[in-house]
């Protein structure tokens, strides 16, 4: 199915932590949906005109719903906090490519993620888990100090949990607990803030593992037509001929090699 | 009911057009919306050889508007005759190829190039583009250098020739008298006007580039004001552009003069502005019984 | 903690001005707001006689901003110093009177008048309104022209003058330039970028003057450019202005390198905006513990 | 008390006839608000930044309620006739100097209303039967087809019809019925097009008759500071010094022999 641009009604929104808000959407892109991808949420504001892209935390196709997580990160996601059940959202969806979960078949996998990096990675899980081809998915969480999610994560996989302050799991950041827990793993699936996507690569680079990464990058279109979002490659990439890929289109998640982060 | 607009001997099916740089080649869009319902598709514009364009952050949302310093990247005028105007190839609308450079020779390159390329309806010349340091600009803000480069082209081009105008200058009129002058089959405007946004609270700027060009709703009032003034002074045909959101504002171009309008940014806040925007002006013809959409070009009094 | 601000030897108590045209001389504001609160009232542009302005229909709204065509009535010098600067009298707050005129003589007579007046701490020049035919705007759009007006005021300006620039131009940078060669004591800008608004169901003008000025938070980006390009290319205070809605939009002059910064459009949508945005700034400075507002001047990296 | 801009809740909103909606609004303001008043009203719509002015209509200052009827001219009051009992609605107020209903003791007076001029006038007719110092107050409405508010006039005072396409009361405008009915007065409070204004004005001057109008011009402040809703007088004036008053300070009811329209 193509790409659209359609009206999703609120079923219901919660607060799950500080400023972190869990929305629930009744929206035909829920067929379509998958692990790592993203759609981009427009505001009922029209000085906002451009949409927020949020990552995919959940899929119900059955109930025809998908589910976003997101923290309050400027106006537009303060603004989005506030609405509620009944009204009208719309969404420009399915975009983004989403992560390669057969990359992981017989592989031992590890699924970080960080800070709001967090939500995308559930879906990851649960779709890793149920394609059960894996030979094992352990999470890695990385939390401020507050943890939201991970009651799921834990109904789905092992957890490692890191914490800033070390009010919960290890000290530090997910890094940190990864080798506290001497993780071991063929792949890895991540999510988070840039310092940890680009230790994630150097990790996976000096271990001979492979990583996927999710990256962030401001977007107008989200399809791939603005060339906004790019991000810098190792090689020349196929479609812009230069070294630069489109985060919203070929992304946003990258085989870790393959980028310059 | 005739919506269609000739310009320099092409006809357009209908006057709306897509902006040059918001719409890629059509390929991403082409999801959204049937590309044979517009005027013309005007491609992203390109160069003789792959530009990387600039930085990320390389847009930035603004009060009815948005910052752009793409930079003009581009995959250089190989790969697009042989991907994009392929591409083009299956769809019944016009196409435009926008076409930017450093130096007037890139610009011929790309211009000759294209020469035998039957796919190929006109030319649009950028040479307003904001974000890019050389040349470009440059072109676009001095009339001597306006009339130079347009001469220049017109020269080589095969395809009739727009000159896209900058908004950023003290007299529009002037630049599309300029343009006139030295050969150009039509102007278009506006081009982006520059502008900044400063994060307060990490003290940076918002986009890399420093300064970036704003479109979108929030600059609309100015565009209309310019294609009125270029209008007014040339007797080419213009190509009015800046916030058009609706059919609304595509008829408040052509009022102001314009014989035909293109969407931008707008595509990015509803893809499917294009052919709503193309219906709009049907439904509004029909519901004030206008036979020909040419009667309403510069009809406001 | 210091949010004073200081130009040409006048200090103000903190950097938030109104924006000239858009709060009369305070007096229609001050049921809303204390004045007193305020770093200085920049009093609507006078005139050496009355003006009646422009016909109706003088305002239009637009996405994100207006349009303005008042064409600068006002009741004359004598009647303003009488009853305006009486008013102000009683208000702990600068005043600095916005001056307009149709040739040089005009702007020197209104300059001489106000020259004993104690309660007019600054002048601010305004060749840029762009809804006046003659002179005005002219001055503020050519360099030379500029230059010649600066110098001309400057040689009897009691009070330091502020030189109002227009943003309908090439080049900011060149014209904050010509301002300060020419003698003046600060730059304030952006006055209002001309648009146009057609109502396509009447086919008519929105605004009786065709033309209009607009302002509000659409152009907000293009000022904070503007007010970055001058700031680097003078040495003189740069006064910021242009769709401030709010303190953070008025900190980001400040970081782009304003000194002072006016609200304009903004009091007609929410006549608290001045003393919101004060307080704003405050709270700003304590929430990032800054001693002195003039360390945020052009503190953008 | 000042002018302030004010949050107001809605209590309720009804459409009464084709595109007219009836608002009531719960606001302080209602303790001011006096007949040929106004109020500007705020559009939660960050790209319509200017405030409607709408006529005062009504007020209950019991119950602090405001009532204005609007009929939907354009974009803003399309949105605002979509919002609901319970939002809230930022309103500018009290705006305006007012009828003189003074000028009518011991007068025969006309209260003439047209098509969108007809809901300030139902408020004039109330206050000035209120007062009772009016020898007789009489009402003339002209509608384009269907009416509204006419059985609220009619419960205050008698009232004469006249539509455009003659489907109640006297075929034709408010002059026109006026003929008809020879209605006679020796002070007219009227409100409605400009056309009508203007013949008001001529009949009020041909007869020797006082003669207050309220007039309309695009606003952006509201409150005198802007300049932009100027209407030319027959006179310099006071404020201005020049032929000019600012309809939403100094009107916008004029003497209709102040004012040249
Ligand atoms: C592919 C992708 C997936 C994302 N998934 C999530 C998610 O699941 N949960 C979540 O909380 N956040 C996610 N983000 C970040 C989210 O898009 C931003 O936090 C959000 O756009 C901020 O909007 P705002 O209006 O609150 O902030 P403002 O700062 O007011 O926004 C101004 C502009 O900047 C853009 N912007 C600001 N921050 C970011 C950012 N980090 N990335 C991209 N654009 C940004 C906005 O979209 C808007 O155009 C994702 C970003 C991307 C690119
Ligand atoms: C003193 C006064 C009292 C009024 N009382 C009433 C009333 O009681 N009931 C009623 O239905 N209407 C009244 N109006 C007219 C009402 O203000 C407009 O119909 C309304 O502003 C239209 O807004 P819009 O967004 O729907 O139209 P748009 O055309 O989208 O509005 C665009 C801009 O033009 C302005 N505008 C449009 N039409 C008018 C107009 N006729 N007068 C002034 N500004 C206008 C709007 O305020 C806005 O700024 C009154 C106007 C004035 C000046
Ligand atoms: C992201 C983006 C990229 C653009 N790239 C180009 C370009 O390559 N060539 C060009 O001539 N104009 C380019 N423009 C300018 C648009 O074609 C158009 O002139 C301008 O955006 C005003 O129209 P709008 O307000 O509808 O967007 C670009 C604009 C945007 C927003
Ligand atoms: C209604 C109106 C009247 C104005 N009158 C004047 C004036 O008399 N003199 C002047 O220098 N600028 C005048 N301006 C320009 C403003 O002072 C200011 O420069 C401009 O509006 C940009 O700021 P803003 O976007 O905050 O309104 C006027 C603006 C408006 C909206
Ligand atoms: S956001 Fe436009 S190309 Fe990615
Ligand atoms: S609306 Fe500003 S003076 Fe009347």
């Amino acid at each position: 199915m193509a790409k659209q641009k359609t009206s999703a009604i609120i079923r219901r929104q919660d607060r799950i932590a500080e400023d972190i808000y869990d929305l629930r959407l009744e929206t035909e892109l829920a067929q379509q949906a998958g692990a790592g991808q993203f759609v981009s949420v427009y505001l009922p504001d029209a000085s906002r005109l451009l949409p927020r892209p949020i990552s995919i935390c959940g899929i119900d196709r059955r109930a025809g719903e998908v589910r976003l997580v997101y923290r309050i990160a400027g106006g537009g996601t303060a603004l989005l906090s506030g609405m509620k059940a009944g009204e009208r959202l719309d969404v420009l969806g399915v975009l983004g490519n989403g992560f390669p979960l057969e990359r992981a078949d017989g592989k031992r996998v590890l699924v970080m993620g960080g800070g709001i990096g967090i939500p995308p990675m559930l879906l990851s899980a649960k779709m890793l888990q149920e394609r059960g081809r894996a030979l094992g998915v352990t999470a890695v969480l990385g939390y401020r100090s507050e943890t939201f999610l991970l009651n799921e994560f834990e109904s789905v996989c092992p957890v490692i949990v890191a914490t800033e302050d070390g009010s919960r799991g290890s000290r530090g950041n997910v890094m940190d607990a990864m080798k506290e827990h001497k993780a071991v793993a063929d792949t890895i699936f991540a999510c988070g803030p840039m310092p940890m996507l680009r230790a994630v690569k150097k990790l996976a680079e000096a271990n001979n593992m492979e990583a996927y990464i999710s990256l962030e990058e401001r977007m107008a279109c989200g399809v791939g037509a603005c060339l906004g979002c790019v991000t810098k490659t190792v090689g020349i990439d196929a479609h812009s001929m230069v070294r630069n890929s489109r985060i919203c289109t070929d992304g946003p998640v990258y085989d870790a090699r393959d980028v310059e982060i | 009911m005739n919506t269609s607009v000739t310009i320099a001997g092409v006809t357009f099916k209908n006057p709306v057009m897509t902006a040059s740089g918001t719409f890629g080649s059509g390929m991403e869009y082409s999801e959204f919306v049937d590309l044979g319902r517009l005027g013309a598709v005007v491609t992203k514009g390109v160069a003789n050889v792959p530009w990387p364009g600039n930085e990320t952050p390389r847009v930035a949302e603004t009060w009815g508007g948005m910052l752009n310093a793409i930079g003009l990247q581009n995959p250089g005028i190989d790969t697009f005759m042989k991907r994009d105007l392929v591409f083009l190839k299956d769809y019944d609308t016009r196409v435009i190829v926008n076409v930017c450079g450093r130096t007037i020779e890139d610009y011929v390159e790309v211009v000759e190039r294209l020469g035998d390329e039957p796919r190929v309806d006109m030319l649009e010349i950028n040479v307003s583009c904001p974000n890019v340091r050389e040349g470009a600009i440059a072109f676009g803000q001095k009339a001597e250098a306006l009339e130079k480069i347009t001469r220049e082209i017109k020269k080589k081009a095969v395809q009739p020739v727009i000159m896209k105008l900058s908004p950023n200058v003290t007299d529009i009129a002037e630049m599309a008298r300029a343009a006139e002058s030295a050969g150009a089959d039509a102007v278009s405007l506006i081009n982006t006007i520059t502008g900044m946004k400063i994060d307060i609270h990490r003290r940076k700027f918002a986009l890399a580039n420093k300064t970036g060009g704003l479109s979108g709703p929030a600059i609309k009032p100015v565009a209309v004001r310019m294609v009125y003034q270029a209008a007014h002074a040339v007797s080419i045909p213009v190509i009015g552009m800046g916030g058009i959101a609706s059919a609304e504002d595509a008829l408040e171009f052509i009022m102001a003069g314009a014989t035909a309008v293109a969407v931008g940014a707008m595509n990015f806040v509803n893809p499917y502005t294009t052919v709503e925007t193309v219906r709009g002006i049907e439904d509004f013809m029909k519901e004030q019984k206008i036979e020909d959409i040419n009667t309403l070009i510069g009809c406001v009094e």
